[in-house]
């Protein structure tokens, strides 16, 4: 918003070859830290760079990548969610009480669950769209909510999915045969690309562009704000579902008591991948990128034996390091 | 305290004739916290008693453990169960309890303080040597052994963590311990931990988790990584490691009885209220199960699903 | 000592001078061997086509931006300027065309901003600093409370903050920026004698307007400018308003036919009867028939864009019926007013109306996207682009491409991108507020063209406006407000500068609404509700 | 910054009678869920509306409090803070290491902390300033970076004050003779008195509110915008020192372990006392209020014996009800 910037190089809200070129430019540039990274810890460590190693992060980065994909629809609004991690556990523990406890066929109480998460973000949509109360507040409101009913739904204990096998292959199975490449890491790409065709092909995700960059003149363009971002919070509700069933199909177990600080490590995830907090900016694939810089990192650092209490030390310092380089490069690009 | 007008009858916390037992925890939302809970339930009700049971989310919130200490005071409880997650920082507040007349029952692990009239506790560093000893009979007394602990600072992950170390320092010179890591008990966190163990040692011999949450994320870190061959020890209990022992992904675990701990927890509150007089500690004990034991009467007593 | 060769000297000195400035943008070449020179004593215009360069020439001048080339001189000594407190250092203070204020902060605050009196140089002398902006304003005799919050004020109330901020730092040159943009012409009289009593000899304005005749009055000297390049400076006095414009546009341009009279014979397409708010209106009434252009007049703050706003219900109604050919409608938020095929082109472009990170296209397509531009609600990114372009070519937007982010377009070509965006909306009842503030000449006929055709075409148009001329010339009817209030409904044949200002001036109860006007806090006197008009 | 919203009616950036005024009004406002939320645990439960009860709220909400305040600077500028939590674990371990280990005198140990929190702070407005870093990623890399120092330095085991119990005084000694009033609600006042000073009526004060309010037009005001905000964080940074010494002097030992998750609960306590996250408005009165009201909320609900899984539940709602009625009150204001 300055008057002092040039402007910048790279149209987000895509569109017009130029402009797409234009758009991967900046994201190769997000990828390039991702890269160096991953140079890195191949020469660091023997161990680091096998196909084994690859899938362990991709892996590690499918509950994480799909909250954010929630999320980064929900911060390019220019709201928040803070509610997306104890929100996947009641989700998880939802699953486990249609598929276990109510013996709903799977397909039935998959779909119940990811609803289920809807419906949390509509609820957050409404309190947010309807009565005004600022994202940060009602999404804070929900994570409490969400946190307590887990329990309450679950009494205090796991729900456990022994009795359904194909539940945890939905995570752990590997449907491309004769490969060893976990189902989890292609729901993730999937959820990924059907994300990214609905932010940058459609009226929602223009909606969501468009309500982050100036609402009062989005709504004075006749479109009827309140309603399109109840959508898009209940949208990004979505995942949040989807993520229940990814970790607790992971887990074979709806674990209640899990999920706190997932909702930070999310944001964080949508922010280091380019999307600007104040809205109207952001992409799909920045946003794998940073949760995989996330991933890539702990999984390094760990591989390469560094003691725990600096790898958070070192994982800060990166961080730092990796958005100020995509900040220079952007500026000279 | 001023406020502790109506504390000397010791009575009821407004609820008449039963007594009440207010517990604070070190943990709330944990399995084994869970147990606890439930036997104190159990028996409060058998005695008719009321009890609470509060505790903060992780064990690092010292502070918000004394804040709710505070809160439950406030209420002239007849009895408190404490688990202190730092005892000198409680000291202050058990002293309060000591002036109002009530009784403090420690549980879970000591609380440095002439407050308490008893303990009711397991020796956790015990039950990790525990650990390590069948451990170390497991990969046959050489090799590497990983370790994921959930938390560094608190009593009991140190405990557990430093347990296992002393014992296998002292009586397994050939095994090579590797630097413990971290998860917070987090299931997921822990199973990315592992695999990444397991990559950056592809001679591993055996992992031993350090409470139930590491316990799960071990044995899918392990399950993921498609490794075969590995001794992997847990602690606590919970279904998921009562079926990776019965089916034979985990060697073994062992467990505290946490469920007879509320209930002695419970118990001993009681007499105290009564005025009778307690033993300095109550040991609840620990007990290692695997494939052969796991049926017993004993062992199933113990187990928490 | 720079010596101007292309002049003869006069008896004024060069204040400032620029000689052979350039500076390019990614994409655009803004300015190209520019100069200009502004004398002691004079007040020299500055004008040219949207996008011509100007706003860029006085960020120049200002240490906004710095020049790729090009010296400036300063009382014939020449100097680098590094930044905006510099400037104000060397004695250059700028009104930008954008507003530059705090909009959490006071008037008062606003003013002496990065220069608050102070006490013990950390703690704040409030009460200095109330007085000290009370005593300026009342010199400047501006109609501000130094205690009123800026986000508060109209457009035209911020305007008058900005000058007092500029006049603030008693500068010897002082650039407005279109300071008129915002104001009606009583306002405009008010600046006008205060830049009047602030040119002295040694003292110099350079004043940028698309407002010919308003340059006729107050400039000695106007300076031409085309593309980013020097035409000409002449004596306003022996040049024609005609001969200036040719010289901006390149070529001569006809005078624009007005409307052709009342239109009785059309259908009432929508009546408003009683509209009211808890916070201005009072009882408007009024009709607007097929293909009629209804003007708005009135004073700053009578209303008519609070009218409009509660139209299309972007601000809460209190009473008040709106009946669309002769239907009663439910309006609670501008989609339903759209729905109902009414649009509302705000005067505040920047906050109401534009995606300002967004491209031009992105704006364009905006309104009418889910309409027009999509199937099962995906975008034809194809179709989006060819009317974006479409709409570049015919309103001559001037725009490295259709991708261009719509913040680096020039004040008066994001105008016309949201007028773009309402044209491919394509509403039965458009509502224009300000729509030519901020456009060239030229570009202002190509818009008066375009109403008149919409009109012709059946489309109604509310034309809000401050500048009575344009107000007079494209009105079928007058809707002339005050204080909230209709005053009075003229035909065409009724209107005249006259009897638009004598209804615009009208005051039911003149203490209270004076204070209201002023922005002090009023004294209820229980008068207000006296003497209602159109109330049924 | 919602769609057609008026501009504010009220300044809270002081000035002029009538917007103080209005400034108070709104703040009463605030107070008054406070109050009903009071009103409502003094009917519920006997043991609620006493002295005793009274000083532990307010005990209880030092910390947090004190955090708060410092974050309220940065919210106003538009920014956010997450490295609060665990700068101040590192701050407190930071006070043993200089009391305790280096022995110095307790004022300079102290002194020493506080300023050790603005350094903190000071980097993180180099990193936010003049690398523009998003405030975001700066504080998240702060946030990483202090969790882990704190374990590195403390050897990962609490450092304890026993040998000076002139420290533990800081909080829970008594200064007023006679009345049972913990030292550490008189810090949080005194601190809160000249927070709400400086913020009001000093120069920096007024370029925290013009920085979240316009920071393009601050800067062509002339004010030099980095300079100033490397001083508010340096500044808001003081205010983690301070913490660290609160929390640790009130549990007699610095736990490097604790601390996360209270940057959440601080910014929470900002936003529910009407600071927009926006930036350009707050107030600490009202962070003060925000402050309170959650801690009250986790006293009565515990004193209420109310089962601690629908105690986030309840605390959830409660939160979400008291902003609402806040929001509707202001309309109708
Ligand atoms: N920051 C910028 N980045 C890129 N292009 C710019 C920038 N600022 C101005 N331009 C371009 O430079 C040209 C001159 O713009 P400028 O704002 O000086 O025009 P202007 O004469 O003030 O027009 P108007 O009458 O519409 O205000 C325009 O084509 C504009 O798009
Ligand atoms: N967007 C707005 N938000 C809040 N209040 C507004 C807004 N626009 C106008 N007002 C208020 O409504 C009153 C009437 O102003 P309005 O803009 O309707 O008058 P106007 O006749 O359009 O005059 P002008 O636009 O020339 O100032 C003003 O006192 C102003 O405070
Ligand atoms: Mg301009
Ligand atoms: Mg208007």
């Amino acid at each position: 918003m300055t008057a002092l910037e040039t402007p910048p190089r790279e149209s987000v809200a895509g569109g017009g070859f130029a402009a797409v070129a234009k758009g991967r430019l900046q994201q190769l540039l997000a990828f390039a830290s991702l890269i160096a990274i991953f140079a890195f810890f191949s020469v660091a460590s023997p161990f680091f760079f096998t196909y084994g190693n690859f899938t362990a992060i991709l892996f590690s980065t499918v509950v994480i990548g799909t909250l954010a994909i929630g999320t980064t629809f929900v911060i390019i609004t220019g709201g928040i969610d803070l509610a997306v991690g104890t929100g996947m556990a009641l989700c998880a523990v939802m699953s486990g009480v249609f598929i276990v406890n109510m013996d709903l066929p799977l397909v039935v109480g998959l779909v119940a669950t990811v609803l289920f998460g809807g419906m949390m973000g509509l609820i957050n949509g409404i309190n947010i769209a309807l009565l005004k109360i600022p994202p940060f507040i009602a999404t804070l409101a929900m994570m409490l909510v969400a946190e307590g009913l887990a329990l309450v739904v679950s009494d205090s204990a796991p729900i456990y999915f022994s009795e359904e096998p194909s539940y945890t292959k939905i995570s752990t199975g590997n449907l491309i045969p004769g490969v060893e490449f976990p189902n989890a890491v292609l729901v993730l790409i999937v959820v990924a690309v059907i994300a990214g065709v609905l932010l940058t092909k459609t009226v929602l995700g223009r909606y969501t562009y468009s309500i982050g960059s100036n609402e009062e003149a989005t709504a004075l363009s006749g479109i009827d704000v309140r309603k399109w971002k109840i959508a898009i919070y209940a949208f990004a509700g979505l995942f949040t579902g989807l993520a229940g069933i990814m970790i607790s199909a992971r887990l074979g177990s709806a674990q209640p008591a899990t999920g706190m600080g997932y909702e930070l490590q999310a944001i964080a995830a949508v922010v280091i991948g380019g999307t600007s907090l104040s809205g109207g900016k952001g992409s799909i694939l920045g946003t794998l990128i940073g949760a995989l810089i996330i991933s890539t990192l702990n999984n390094g650092l760990q591989i390469m034996s560094i003691p725990q209490e600096w790898q958070n030390v070192i994982l800060g310092c990166v961080i730092l390091v990796a958005v100020y380089t995509d900040i220079l490069r952007k500026k000279e690009a | 305290g001023e406020d502790g007008g109506n504390a000397g009858g010791g009575g009821g916390g407004g609820n008449g004739e039963q007594p009440y037992i207010a517990i604070v925890s070190k943990g709330f939302q944990h399995q084994f916290w869970q147990a606890v809970k439930n036997g104190a339930e159990e028996e409060a009700e058998k005695q008719g008693a009321r009890v609470t049971f509060v505790g903060p989310p992780t064990e690092s919130d010292v502070e918000e453990q004394i804040n709710m200490l505070t809160n439950d005071l406030a209420k002239s409880p007849a009895a408190i169960g404490f688990a202190a997650l730092d005892s000198q920082s409680a000291e202050p507040l058990l002293q309060q309890a000591k002036s109002q007349n009530i009784p403090v029952i420690a549980f879970d692990s000591g609380v440095d303080s002439d407050v308490p009239v008893t303990t009711v506790s397991t020796d956790n560093k015990a039950a990790a040597a525990e650990a390590a000893k069948h451990m170390s009979e497991l990969v046959g007394g050489k090799g590497k052994v990983a370790l994921v602990v959930h938390d560094q600072t608190s009593k009991s992950g140190t405990d557990r963590r430093d347990g296992f170390m002393e014992w296998m320092e002292q009586n397994a010179p050939d095994i090579e311990v590797l630097e413990p890591q971290y998860g917070g008990g987090d299931q997921l966190e822990s199973a990315n931990i592992t695999k990444s163990i397991i990559s950056a040692n592809p001679d591993l011999k055996g992992i031993y988790a350090a409470n139930e949450g590491s316990a799960i994320g071990v044995i899918k870190g392990v399950e993921e990584s498609g490794k075969t061959g590995l001794k992997l020890v847990g602690f606590d209990s919970g279904k998921a490691q009562v079926d990776a022992i019965r089916d034979g992904s985990m060697a073994g675990a062992v467990t505290q009885d946490p469920v007879n701990m509320g209930r002695e927890l419970v118990i001993a509150a009681m007499k105290a209220i009564d005025g009778e007089e307690l033993p300095k500690s109550i040991d609840t004990g620990f007990k290692w199960y695997d494939k052969s034991n796991i049926d017993d009467a004993e062992i199933k007593a113990v187990l928490y699903e | 000592m720079v010596t101007s060769t292309t002049r003869p000297p006069t008896a004024s000195l060069p204040l400032l001078e620029v000689v052979g400035v350039n500076k390019s943008f990614p994409g655009v070449r803004a300015l190209s061997d520019m100069r200009l020179d502004l004398r002691a004593g004079e007040v020299l215009a500055l004008v040219g086509e949207n996008g011509a360069g100007k706003s860029t020439l006085m960020k120049l001048l200002s240490g906004i931006y710095t020049p790729d080339t090009g010296t400036f001189s300063l009382d014939g000594e020449q100097l680098e300027i590094t930044g905006p407190k510099h400037a104000t250092e060397l004695g250059i203070s700028i009104i930008h065309q954008e507003f530059n204020l705090v909009p959490h902060l006071t008037v008062a605050q606003n003013i002496f901003i990065g220069r608050e009196p102070r006490r013990m140089r950390l703690l704040l002398d409030e009460r200095r600093l109330v007085r000290e902006a009370r005593e300026l304003i009342e010199r400047l005799h501006l109609p501000l409370d130094p205690t009123a919050v800026v986000g508060d004020l109209t457009v035209a109330n911020q305007q008058m903050v900005e000058i007092a901020k500029a006049l603030s730092y008693d500068p010897r040159v002082l650039i407005m920026d279109e300071p008129t943009a915002a104001l009606n012409d009583v306002e405009v009289e008010t600046l006008h004698d205060l830049i009047r009593r602030f040119v002295r000899p040694e003292t110099g304005v350079i004043y940028i307007s698309h407002r010919m005749e308003e340059i006729k009055r107050i400039a000695d000297r106007v300076t031409v400018i085309r593309d980013g390049q020097y035409v000409d400076t002449v004596d306003v006095g022996s040049t024609s308003t005609r001969e200036i414009i040719a010289m901006m546009v390149g070529r001569m341009l006809a005078d624009g036919a007005g409307p052709r009279g009342v239109r009785p014979d059309r259908e009432v397409l929508l009546e408003v009867t009683g509209l009211s708010t808890r916070t201005l209106l009072k009882g408007v009434s009024f009709d607007l028939r097929a293909g009629e252009i209804l003007g708005f007049a009135g004073l700053m703050g009578a209303g008519r864009t609070e009218t409009a706003r509660a139209i299309v219900g972007a601000d809460p109604v209190d009473a008040g019926v709106i009946t669309l050919r002769g239907e009663q409608i439910r309006v609670g938020h501008p989609a339903d007013a759209v729905r109902h095929g009414i649009g509302y082109l705000s005067e505040d472009r920047k906050r109401y109306g534009l995606l300002l990170d967004k491209d031009v296209k992105a704006n364009v397509t905006l309104g009418a996207l889910r309409e027009k531009f999509t199937t099962a609600g995906f975008i034809h990114d194809r179709a989006a682009r060819a009317r974006a372009s479409e709409y570049v070519g015919s309103l001559r937007i001037k725009t490295p491409s259709v991708d261009q982010t719509t913040k680096f377009l020039s004040g008066g070509n994001q105008q016309k991108v949201v007028i773009a965006k309402w044209l491919a909306r394509d509403c039965d009842i458009l509502i224009f507020d300000e729509p030519t503030r901020g456009i060239d000449v030229g570009a202002k006929e190509e818009i008066y063209q375009l109403l008149n055709e919409l009109a012709e075409r059946g489309k109604s148009i509310i034309m809000i406006s401050s500048e009575l001329p344009e107000v007079l010339r494209m009105s079928h009817r007058v809707v002339v407000m005050s204080e909230g209030r209709v005053t009075r409904i003229l035909d065409a044949g009724e209107a005249t500068q006259e009897s638009i200002m004598h209804y615009a001036t009208l005051r039911p109860d003149e203490n209270v609404e004076d204070a209201v006007e002023l922005g002090l806090d009023p004294v209820d006197t229980g008068a207000a509700e006296a003497e209602e008009e159109g109330k049924p």
